[in-house]
Formats: C-alpha cells, structure tokens, sequence
C-alpha cells in the first residue's frame, strides 16, 4: 500500500496566499495585477502521445485588472479564492452550486450564471494545478458504487466495501479524504450500467474473479475517475472497463482512459491510459449474435467522428469501429442476457479477462 | 368533322381594355383595400410625374370621402397643381390604355405603361356604373373644363358622357373616382401608409390627405428643390439583345451603321468604334436599316466582348443621399439616418438602373405594427413610388433578408430600423403589370445587397461610436469599484490589511493596457 | 413653367404586342428552362383546341431539336391533324395579339386569352431573329401553305415575311420555331414532365415527342372518345356584378328587360322572374338597352338573396371520373387509381367552375425525385393544361397542403402517392398572365378541399380493405403459434405437463372472440 | 419495531401459480383463457379522498387468447410469469432490462421494444395485486442514499447507517428484503438534492436533529419510496420533504406523500398521507429575499394545472401556487447560501421543523 504524499489541500491554501501576496506586490508598486492562465481552448488541447492523454499546451493568457472587459472578472477571482481559502481552513466542502449561491453576498454581487462562477474556479485550478476537490468544491453527485474486498478510511471511520449492504460502498464526493487501508482483490472490473453492477454483485463474481466491482454509472463522476486512478496507482491494480457495444460505451471507455478534451488541465490526476477496455465490441455482436438495435444517424456521425479521434487510432478500434459501422447495428452489455441471466457473468466475461 | 371555315367565322378580335377588364387583378384590383390602395396610387403617381413634367413643386391633394359606408361606397379626390390637360386629350389619357406621353421614350417615371390611370376608369366604372370626373385647366384663358369621362372597352377609347366649361383661374388637374367595393383601412396596405411611404422618398412633394371621417394630415415637403427632369437615355451596349438593337437601327436617323452606334448608344465612342471594326464582318458604313439579324447578332456578341463605361445618369433621376435623408428625418423623427446612391449599373438588355437605399434608426422608425417592440420595416420604391403588396416574391425584399444584420449590430427582431429601398430605372423589371414587386435579375438583387450593406455600414459605425460613449463613462466607474476589492481580498487570502489602492486607480483609468487574451 | 401643349406634343398610343414585348415574363418568358416550356406549352395548347374543334382525334407531334448546343439554339416543332387554317387568317393567328376564336365566347378552352401563340412567334424573332414556319392546310384541294411569320410589334400586326403552296394530301398545322437563350433538362419544370402530365389529363390525345439526342417517346392514348364539344354558357346570376349585367343588356338581342334576364342568363326561370318582380322597383317590360347602371344595381342586389340552380355543365368540359382514371392507370401504372368529378360550382362573377381531382397510388406515381423513396406528388391543371411553374402561390397547392392527409392513413413523406388536380372553367381565374398559378377564391378554395378529399376518402377504402386483407390471412397462424405456448407455459407454472390444445384452436380460430377493453 | 407479515415473495409466487392453474383449467375445457385486469387508463384511476392517494377504480378490461391482437400479448405474459416464478423459486433477481433481453429466447420471440415488456409487467402487478420486487424484478438504479441512526440487516449482514462511509447507506432496489433492526432517529427528513444531504452531513444535521437524512436524487425511486413509507409505518418515524420551490420540487413532494396516477395499482404500498411538506414556498422566497430564477412558460403552465389537481386542493398549496404565479419566480434549496454556507442548517430548517 502506497502512500500519498503530503495534504493536497494544504498544498491548496498555499497556492492561494501565495496568489494573494503576489497581487498585494503588484499593488503597492502600482503595477496592474496580473495572474497567467493556461488557455483552455480548443486550439491549446493537444494529445499527447508519450503520456497518451489530453494535456494543456503552452498557450497561456494573462488576465489583468487594468483591463476594462477583465476586471470585475479578476476581482470575482479573488473573491472566489478567498472563499476556498476559508472552505479549506474550516475543513468545510461546498458544492459549486452553493458557492454561486453565496457569491450573492459577495462585495462584486454574484454571478449572472453559473457557468460563470463554474468558469473561474476552472481558471483557478488551471492556473495553480490544483483540484477543486482540494479547493473543498465538491460536485454535487455521489461517485460509484463499489462491491469487493476494499476496506477504507474516512473522516476517522473504517468502512469495509462488502459490509455496507448490497448497494456496496459509495464513493464520496471527498474522495481526496479516503484513505486505502486494505484491499485483498487483484483487479477493477468497472462497468457502465448499476443493472449489470448488480448482476456482478448477485453471481457473487466479485468473488470469482477477485475484483473490485465499480459501477460507473454511465460517464463517471470525477470522484469516481479519481478512485480508479488511485486504485491504478496506489494498489497496483489494473483496471477493466466493461461497456455497452456504442459510441456512447466507447466514449465513457476511453474519457477514464485517455481523458477528456475539456478537462486537459487536470487530466494528469485522472486519466489511466493502461486501463482496459472489455466492453461489447462490433466482433461481440457478431459472434455472439446479440440482440441490437439500429445505429441512429447520430451514432453514425459520432463513430465517425471517433475513427479520426487520436485516442481511438490503435489497430483494435479502428476495425471494431468501422465493422460496427458496416454492422450499423449496436448493443448493450445487458443483450447477453438472451442466453440467461449468469452468461455474462460465466461465460463472457471470464474469456475477456483472461480467467478462463 | 368541322371544317377550318366554320370554325374561323368565329374569328375576332380584342381590345386590350377588353383584356384588362377581364384581368383587373393583374393591374393591382383585387381586394377591397388593395383596390382603394390602387386608385390612389395610380392618381397620385400621375399627378406627381405631370407637376415634375410641368415645373412646379408637386402640391397634391388626396381626399377619400364615404358616401355610403354600408355597402363599402367611397369618392376618391386627386388634385395636382401641375399644366392640366388639353381637352381634345382628356378621352385618350383617361379612356385609352396604353397611350401616354412616356412608353416610347427611354425615361424614367413613375408611370411607365400608359396604363395606370385608365385602369381607374374602368374600375370605377365597373363597380359604381358612373363615370370618372376630370376638372382641368391649363391656365390659360379659357377658364376650367368639367369632364365626365367612361371607357368604352369594346374599342378601347374614351367617351366624353358630359362636358362644360366652368369659370374660374386655377391650373391643375382633379380626378373623382367615385368606387365601390372597397375599404378604407389605416393598415400597412391602405392609402395612408402609401401616402406616407410616399412623402419620404419625395421630400419635395407636400401632400394634403383626408381620411373617411374627415381628418386632415399633411406630409410636409422637406426640400423645395424639385429634382432634375429626366432625359431620355439611349440603350447601354453591354447585355443588349440583337433584337433590340436590329428595332434600333430601323429607326434611327443616323445614315451609316457605324455613326448609328455611335449616336444612338449611350458610351459608344469613336474609339470603340474604331475598335470592333477588327472584330466583326459588318460594312459599318451601310445603311442601318439593312442591318440585317446575323449581322446584328455579331455585333451584339462584340459589344460582350468590349469594356464599357457605365451608362450616363441624365436619364436617371435619383433621390440623391442627401434628399433620402431629409424624407426620412422628417417622417420618421430618427435618432440616426443615412442614405446610399449608388452609381448606375445595366441590367438584360442594356437598361441602365440605380439603386438608394436609406436606414433610419429610432423614433419612429421600426416595425411598429402591433405589439412588437422594434425591429426591420423594409420599405420599397420603385421611380419614388412606394411598393405596398407582394413583398414576398420581390427582389428588394430577399436582397434585404438574405444580409447578416448581426454583423452590421442589427437585431431584425429588435432594433428599431427602418430600411429604405428605391430602384431607379427607364425600365423597372416588375414580376408583373401589379407593379408591386421586382424581379430576381442577378444584376438588379446584386446592386440592392450592395447598397443596403453600405448603409449597414454607417449604421454600424454610428452605433458602434454610440456604445463606446456609453463605455467610456462606464469606465471609471468600474475600476473605482472593482480594484478596492481586488486589494481587500488579497488582503484576506494573506492576511494582512489591505495597501492603498489610489494610486493604482489613477494609474489604470488613465492609460487603459488593452492587452488581450 | 412648362405648358401642357408642349408636354402634349409628346403623348401617342402603344400597341398590346409592344407592352408584351416589353412585359415577356408576364407570359411565361422567363428563365432559360422555363421559356422553352412555354413555347411548348402554346404550341401543344393551341394544337390540341385545334383538333378538338375540328371534331378529330388529336395526334400532336412535338419535336425539339438542338441547332447549335454551345448557344442555347433549338428549334421547336408542334404539328397537330386539326382543320389546318386558312391563308387570311394566318397573320391574325400568329402575329395578332388579343385575337382568336374564344376570347369573347364564354367558352372553357385551355388557351383563353389570344395571347398564348403569338408569344411564341414573339419570342422566336426576339431570340433568334426569325420568323415563325406555319405550314398549314385545310384539307382541300389547295395543297399545303407554307408561310414564314414575323409581328410587326408597333403595330400589332402579322407580317408573311414568304410563302409558297406545296404540293401534298394533307390536313392540319405544323410550326416551326427557332429560339435562342433557352435550355432542354429533363426535369420537372421541362418540356417532357410537361407533356407526361398532358398526357395524364387528356387521355384522348396521343402525343410524340421527339427530344434533342433523339429519343422518341410516344403518350398513347387510352380513350378514342373525343370529350364533348364545349358550349358556351350564359352568365350565371349568382355574384353577377351590375357592370357585367349592363354588358349584356347592351348586346342582347332580347326585347324586354324580363326576356333579357331569362334568355341571356343561366337558370333564370319564369318562376324566378316573378319572384324578382316583388323585389325591385325596375320595370321588367322596358327596352334592356336603356337599363339603367342604378337598375342593374338593384337588380343585381336582388340576385343575391335568391337561390339558383347551380350553373349548367353544357359548356364546362371536365375531363370525367372515368377517363381520368384511364389517364392515371395509362401513364403511372399504379396499384390503385380514383377520381372525383365535383358538380358545378360558381364564383364572383357569376363565373362557373368545376373541379376534379384524381389519386394514384404505388406504381409510378408519388414524388420520384431524388433519393427521396416517395412521397405526395400534386400535379396541377387548368382545363386540362398542366401548371408546372409557381406551385407555391397556388391555391391548389395550398388546398392540398392544408388537408390533414393522416386521416386518410397517408404519410406525405413516404406514401407513394400522385393527386391529381384539375380546374375546368370559361374563365380560370389565373394570378398573372402567366398562367400558372390559380388566385385563391374562396368558392374555389373550398371545392377543390372537397374534391381531394371526396378522393382521398376512397383511397382510404382501398388502403384499409388492403390491411384488412392481409389481416385475415394471418389470423390462423397467430393462433397456431401462440396457443401452445400458453399451455405450455401454464402447465410450466402449475409443474404439470401441458394438456391438449388442439379443440381450443379449432375453437377459437373459427369464432373468434372480439371482445374489447 | 413492527415485524412484518409474511413473505411477499412467496405470496407472489402463490399467485402465479393460481394463474397457471387457472388456465390449464381453462384449456381442458376448451375455454379460451383469459385474465382479468383492472384498466390503468386515465378514466379509472382516481383521487380517493378518504386514504389521500391516487387508486384505481372498478373498471377492469378482460385480456382473452381468444382475440386475435391479444393472443400474442397473451402468450407473453404467461412467458413472464413463468420467468418470475424461476426467479422467486431461485432466490434471484433481475431488472426489466434484463427481462427484455431474456425474451429473445422465449418461444414467442422478444419484444419490439422495452416499453412492451415493461407494460406486461404492470399488468401481472395489478391484476395480481404483487410489486415487481416481489416478482424479483427490480428497476436498475440504486435508491436514496440515508445518514444518521440506523441500522438494518440485508443478506444476513448488519450494516450500519453511520458507518457505511460519509456517502451513507444506499438504499439497494431489493428494499423488500431490508428488515430494520434498530432506530435512534425520531424523524426522516428527506431532502431532493445530493448537494443539500451533503451539507446536512457535513453540519452534522442528522445528529443535531435526530433525524435519519435521506437524499431523494430528484424523483425518488421506487426503493426510496417503500423506504419512507416503511420507516413511517413500521418504525413510525414523521416524513419531512425538503425540496426546490419550484413545480419540480412541488411534485416530487406530492408524489411521495399522495402517489403518482401512473403508479395508482401501487400507491397502498408507496404513498404516505401523513408526510409534511417543509421544501422552499413562495412565501420563503419573499420572506428570505432568496436568489430566484424567472419561471419559464413550462413553469407557468405546470403550475396552473397543479391548482386544479386535487392532491393541492388546500389551502396551504393553493395560497403558494398562486402567490408564486404572481410572482413569477422559483428558488432553489441551495438559495439559502446566499446567507453563508450552514444557515439553512441553522436557521430554516429548525424553523421549519419546529425544532426552535
């Protein structure tokens, strides 16, 4: 069991006082205020091949307070700073939602939309390369679910993933408060859908197999990537991504893999590029001859998008993808239950993770 | 089997009053507010064109008076202050289509088809059975002739049903049309929006109108110069057809066909002359009307291959950006309006037009009609004359529609716009004789996108210059407010009291770093 | 000051061909596909009156010919079997605009106006230089006219630029027009779509068409009877306007205002005379010349509270339920064909129409073009003339558009589906010379609603009893299947084995239970 | 603590196999077989004043395999039962999904889509008087997540609600076979949104109010909803809603207190009369000057039919429909952050639930 390194949110409030100090600098020279921000846009989002994720390039610009257009902006900015400097040291979290509730009260008045008030913590972490997680910014939404032999602590309480019910252990938004304490599986089977999770969970295949069931819930929270990314690296364990047979499977896939464009800048604490994909492949459907639907024009569109995608140019998903699209059929990681309820679980699955 | 001479007994043939009578919804009859719309239009567009003619400075005056409001019976009044009109005249111009001082010259006018004003006739003659009244005089001594005029369609010609002189010095022309059928309405498509759409794109026209219930409104003139009267204009060589040139050369006075090119061509200068001798097989010192059709062809086909100036714009008589404005000021009280005049341009067959375009912004300008706040009124002239109905088929309309105002800082559903559009021709190529919409010509809808992006850009300067005012004041105001709480709360993330901001507010409000992203 | 003698020296009179020249789009001249099917369009139009008033089968021959390719330059052949024309009338025909034989008669024909041919011969000499080739004969010993025809445009007039009798034994009217500035496509505004669809509408005309790379086609005919000859109809009281009835009294050979109203008016009965007697305050004995234009009033006000008969059908020619059908099934080949023929009906004017529609389902028909896999066709005619050109201001179209056509199981997308559409009228009221497009009466509107869903009520009948059909054959098999099922099922749930199920199906498949929720 | 009444899985099973009874029956005396069902369309179910829920009324349509569009429906249905009864039989589950595939292997053929396969389990639900979860079919999602008191035995497994991480106990889909084994709490107080539960654990609500605090995610699941209506009636805890002060949140409100039309066939088992209502009014928004947003159109429209619905007939809901129509404004429950981040813990919430 490895362990972290030092309090990221300690870290965090570092970030911050030194931001503050440097700006009371600027002032007392009568110097404009000035921070350098990463850009975020699309031109400065390049794949990089070497760490095989999204990654910000060099662009950055400069937000100034002598300009007209940025200037109740930079003042927002450090209003927002202040708040989760005070979040940190009251070890309080609020969610994003809440801080564009409480920026009402703010000297700068709040925000017209939350988009905006969303976009400058986005500045925030980019500029300093921290997580909002460590800002004490949580999302509203709970991580996935997970079933198997993990035991963790949090907030001073041990809590043992087969021991808190049949719906298993619940990833907190707080995921950077949990701690590995012991974990007896070898690997992480995650999967899209709570329907197949709880198939996993029934069959007992956690058991089986030794894993880690994790049921993403379709595109994964950021706490969840967070755990798998940790599990990766702080248990060694290897992970497997089980989703349904479509671009959407695809895609959900490949963002816990090689990360997602629009989070660039903080995708070096969650993209897994050995991650594995076991989800429903065209071949699947073929072979197995499942039960599908028809590719609708959006799918069509969006696997084609995919095939000129850098993250999908590997020899394995160029041929799936164009065989799904010569298919134009799709299907779910649920169709193998044509063949009764424990296929899945005793026929498919072991072949694919090699356990067979 | 029927035989070829039993069925040519029935042989005969027609009257074009004949025609139109069967066809009055061609000439704009059809509907009852379109139909009063039309009467109006048809008198008040001759009587502007015969006071331009005459000399004097159009004074008009329009009545519509309600004689029975039940069955929709009305008396339209047309008065003109302009020569009147000689009585042996009077049948042909009122009871003879297609007969006028103006289809044969190459000139620009409102009227263009010598069929307007008859078509009155007639259709108060079909609807209320009494003939049109015509008061005139020509100033002379013979005091004012009082006419009652009816068209006889078999034969297409006026019949006199009464006549008198009446005592009096006044020179001018009264039209009554006394009609049925119709409506009178104050909506987009009724005589008082015609008559104001009118009064802009004639700043040196007053007119004087009552309505039904005896309200009097009176759309001053802006100017007192009345425009240039135009000149006939010979046809421009480029997009000349070999017909219409072969029509040309049989009667021109010109004794060889080279001189004929010359004189009768707008632009054909001896230089040009000397030019297509190289590139065609014509005898150019033949009589021209033994020009024959291949020859002519030839010749046409030349003329495609040759530069030519711009055709001259004697003939053509534009508003002029600078009378579009003053209309446009005086009706509609804006807080900004300019105009565009663009240079002459030629169309199929070497008819030569210009178009003006005119935007006005705030007051009244703006789609006004029920409860909308704002947004694009688009209206259209053809030769100063307002064009009311079929905007959906018209040329000026889609050139209009298919502009990206966002990027001229136009809200078409907002901004309180009014959009000026006037077409300048000998030859107004209308869809059909309605005229109330202009064909699709490429050349034609090319010019109007121009000139109405032209304006669209002075607008946007103006209202560009507009929103930096605004910004500048806002300014100040901004970094007083917002730097205090920059340093305060870079103050908290540390923890210190905050350092005097003073001096750095001066320094920014001062010399702004307009450093971009 | 100008005087108006001097203004005056200018005023002249125009001929109709000369404001017809200037106006060609009025008449279909617009656009180089366009044009090309105009000039088929009255070629074919006026061939087959010909023949139809000749009292013979039509055969029309259309031919077109590409003369020069790079120029545009075609020559366009229409020959008909009618009566052929004699040689004095020729300049009339051809070069005489508001001429013929039906003008003044109140007569449905497809041609209407004395325009339509002449416009052919027009736009020949002004694209080519030309003259039109008539080449006629009557039948008779004469031998066969040739004729080279111009119009002389001032002055409205036909001129025989060459003629010559050739020797032969035959009956009948070939032209020959050489035209410039046109292009052939085979696309939905071309001559062939034009000439399929007046195949479809007159399936008593057999039609050849030869096109430019020389391919023939031949529309044969599904009917050898000839429709009746058309006789005109008098006026029809109701919406009868007091000019219209002036018109008539003037030209009655009638003695008596009552004799006038019965002898020159439809379903004017003796009856109704004595009813309108009471009415009006006209003495019904005077002399119907001397009508007066407030007598016509009352009397034309009177009209309006009668009832009438509807107008006469002896002079309205509907092409007929059954051969619009033959029509249909000849040249779509479809799964099912049906047609209406609605009862006369009368709009303002006192002006008599019916409409027919007709559906063609599966086969051919329905939208083809494209990758589109079906879809609503509608196809336009007016007295069995098609209207190819501006479909979207018809109100045809709009009747047809405005049907809720799920209710009658058809999916306008998808369901392979031609209407058909058909106007019969002495007076199709057209929205511009042009005529292609039908203005939006109200009576005409609504009937023509009626009539496509009069039709659309039978291709309902069809589509349902098709369903039905289909319905039965499976209703055995389903019980087959499933009943076994059941049982087995059943005996899973209870742990039993499954009973015989074969009296149950016997059973059932014979009295099926129809019971519902 | 209540003890429950006998197996519910076992009655279902029980009737399923009436069911098949009754047909063979059928069958040997060549009757064509039918089954009777009450008629879920709109016109039969109604208010039922006196129990303050939706019902079905007497109407009931009679399905026969005598009829030619039933027979097929007919045949299904009996394949679904006999597929229930194996899952009762093998102690498993499966959710509707799962069904749907499986039925590409029954002798009938599959569905043509979910909904078919869904409505036919509605049908053996009303005709027979049992829930899907008795039957071993269970919606996919997860339930509520639960924090505060509690402790409940599933699979033999005591797990409780304080030590089942900072996420909470996650209601699982099989709630019918959660038995409760011990409760500190004296009242639930369930809340719409994750980002309030959170708050509420982070202030450590729960404790200060002895309430359990359950997160209803939006529209609770059907698991969430027996969890309230169970932890009412057996462990007799008072229902405190908390949600939105907008016509979403008014309705997710009502539909725990008095069931949806959709689920009349149910709502005995789902809805609670007696559960109070404390969410965001129309008055809070004018006495806390709450950050709003404007109503929309949908807003407006939904509003003005909830006036006409009978489940809002009183006072109480017509006085703040109607003030909010004319004030034409909606608020969140994360508005109250306006005043910083713990006041709704501090000040509204005891407010509301009369606890200062």
């Amino acid at each position: 069991m490895t362990k972290r390194n030092e309090d990221p949110r300690e870290e965090a409030r570092g970030h911050l006082e030194k931001f503050g100090s440097e700006i009371l600098e600027n002032i007392k020279n009568t110097d404009p205020p000035r921070v350098k921000v990463p850009s975020r846009s699309t031109s400065n989002i390049v794949y990089d091949e070497e760490e095989r994720y999204y990654t910000l390039a060099d662009k950055k610009s400069t937000r100034t307070a002598a300009n007209m257009r940025q200037v109740k902006k930079f003042a927002q900015t450090l209003c927002a700073a202040d708040f989760c400097k005070d979040l940190i040291t009251s070890g309080k979290t609020a969610t994003l939602r809440e801080m564009y509730y409480t920026s009402e009260g703010w000297p700068t008045g709040g925000f017209s939309s939350q988009d905006r008030s969303d976009r400058i913590v986005e500045d925030i972490e980019s500029a300093f390369g921290v997580k909002r997680e460590d800002l004490g910014l949580l999302p509203e939404e709970d991580g996935a679910s997970i079933f198997g032999e993990l035991v963790v602590e949090e907030s001073g309480m041990e809590v043992k993933a087969t021991e808190a019910g049949r719906a298993g252990y619940t990833i907190p938004p707080t995921m950077g408060d949990v701690e590995f304490v012991a974990c007896g599986a070898e690997r992480v089977l995650a999967v899209e859908t709570m329907g197949m999770y709880h198939r996993l969970v029934q069959e007992e295949a956690w058991d089986d197999y030794n894993a880690l069931v994790v049921a993403l819930k379709g595109q994964p929270a950021r706490a969840t990537r967070r755990f798998l990314k940790r599990a990766n690296e702080e248990l060694g364990l290897p992970i497997y991504l089980f989703t349904d047979g479509d671009p959407f499977g695809f895609h959900i896939a490949m963002v816990v893999i090689s990360g997602s464009a629009k989070l660039a800048y903080i995708n070096h604490e969650l993209a897994i590029p050995d991650a594995q994909f076991v989800g429903v492949t065209a071949s699947d459907i073929e072979d197995y001859e499942l039960p599908t639907d028809k590719l609708r024009d959006s799918d069509i569109k969006r696997l084609k998008q995919l095939l000129e995608d850098p993250r999908y140019k590997d020899e394995f998903w160029q041929k799936e993808i164009k065989k799904m699209l010569s298919l134009e059929k799709k299907a779910e990681q649920q169709a193998f239950s044509k063949y009764g309820l424990e296929y899945v679980v005793e026929d498919y699955l072991p072949k694919k993770l090699d356990l067979k | 089997m029927v035989l070829a001479r039993d069925i040519f007994k029935e042989f005969k043939e027609h009257s074009v009053s004949e025609f139109f009578r069967k066809n009055a919804s061609m000439l704009g009859y059809t509907g009852k507010i379109r139909s009063l719309t039309t009467v109006v239009h048809e008198g008040v567009t001759n009587a502007i064109d015969a006071a331009e003619e005459a000399g004097t400075l159009p004074s008009v005056f329009v009545a519509i008076r309600s004689i029975d409001k039940d069955s929709n019976h009305y008396k339209v009044v047309i008065e003109d202050n302009a020569s009147g009109i000689p009585d042996e005249f009077i049948p042909r111009v009122f009871g003879r289509m297609l007969a006028g001082t103006k289809l044969h010259r190459n000139v620009q006018n409102r009227g263009q088809q010598g069929i307007g004003i008859s078509g009155g006739v007639m259709f108060t003659q079909a609807t209320s059975g009494k003939p049109a009244k015509i008061i005139t005089s020509t100033g002379d001594d013979d005091g004012i002739s009082y006419n009652e005029v009816m068209i006889d369609v078999n034969k297409n010609r006026g019949k006199i049903m009464d006549h008198k002189r009446l005592e009096g010095d006044w020179r001018g022309t009264r039209v009554e049309f006394e009609v049925k059928e119709v409506i009178y309405q104050r909506s987009r498509y009724g005589p008082y929006n015609y008559l104001r759409m009118t009064a802009i794109a004639n700043p040196h026209v007053q007119i004087t109108f009552e309505e039904p219930d005896g309200s009097l409104t009176v759309f001053e003139r802006a100017t007192e110069q009345i425009p240039d009267e135009p000149k006939p204009i010979p046809p421009h060589p480029a997009g000349m057809r070999a017909d219409g040139l072969l029509e040309l050369s049989k009667n021109t006075r010109s004794k060889s066909v080279g001189t004929f090119l010359v004189n009768d061509l707008s632009r054909f200068s001896r230089n040009k002359l000397k030019k297509i001798e190289n590139m065609v097989d014509v005898n150019l010192d033949k009589d021209p009307s033994k020009l024959t059709w291949d020859e002519a062809e030839s010749l046409v086909s030349a003329f495609r291959k040759m530069d030519f100036m711009a055709p001259p714009t004697k003939g053509l008589r534009p508003i002029g950006e600078e009378n579009i404005e003053r209309g446009l000021r005086q009706i509609l009280h804006p807080d900004f309006a300019c105009a565009v005049t663009r240079s002459p341009e030629v169309y199929h067959g070497g008819i030569p037009f210009i178009v003006e375009t005119g935007l006005a912004y705030g007051g009244d300008a703006g789609n006004r009609r029920g409860s909308e706040e704002g947004g694009l009124e688009i209206i259209r002239f053809a030769n100063r004359a307002p064009l009311i109905f079929n905007q959906g088929g018209c040329a000026l309309t889609s050139a209009a529609k298919d502009i990206d105002w966002r990027r001229y800082e136009v809200n078409t559903e907002r901004t309180p716009l009014t959009l000026f559009i006037n077409i300048v021709s000998t030859h107004v190529p209308y869809t059909s004789a309605g005229k109330q919409s202009v064909a699709e010509e490429p050349e034609v809808y090319e010019e109007v996108r121009q000139a109405i992006m032209e304006a669209a850009r002075k607008l946007r300067r103006f209202l560009r210059k507009k929103i930096r005012r605004k910004e500048r004041r806002q300014r100040a105001n901004l970094f007083e407010k917002y730097l205090p709480i920059i340093s305060q709360k870079a103050a908290d993330l540390v923890g210190e009291n905050p350092p005097e901001v003073e001096p750095l507010i001066k320094e920014i409000a001062g010399v702004e770093s307009d450093e971009k992203k």
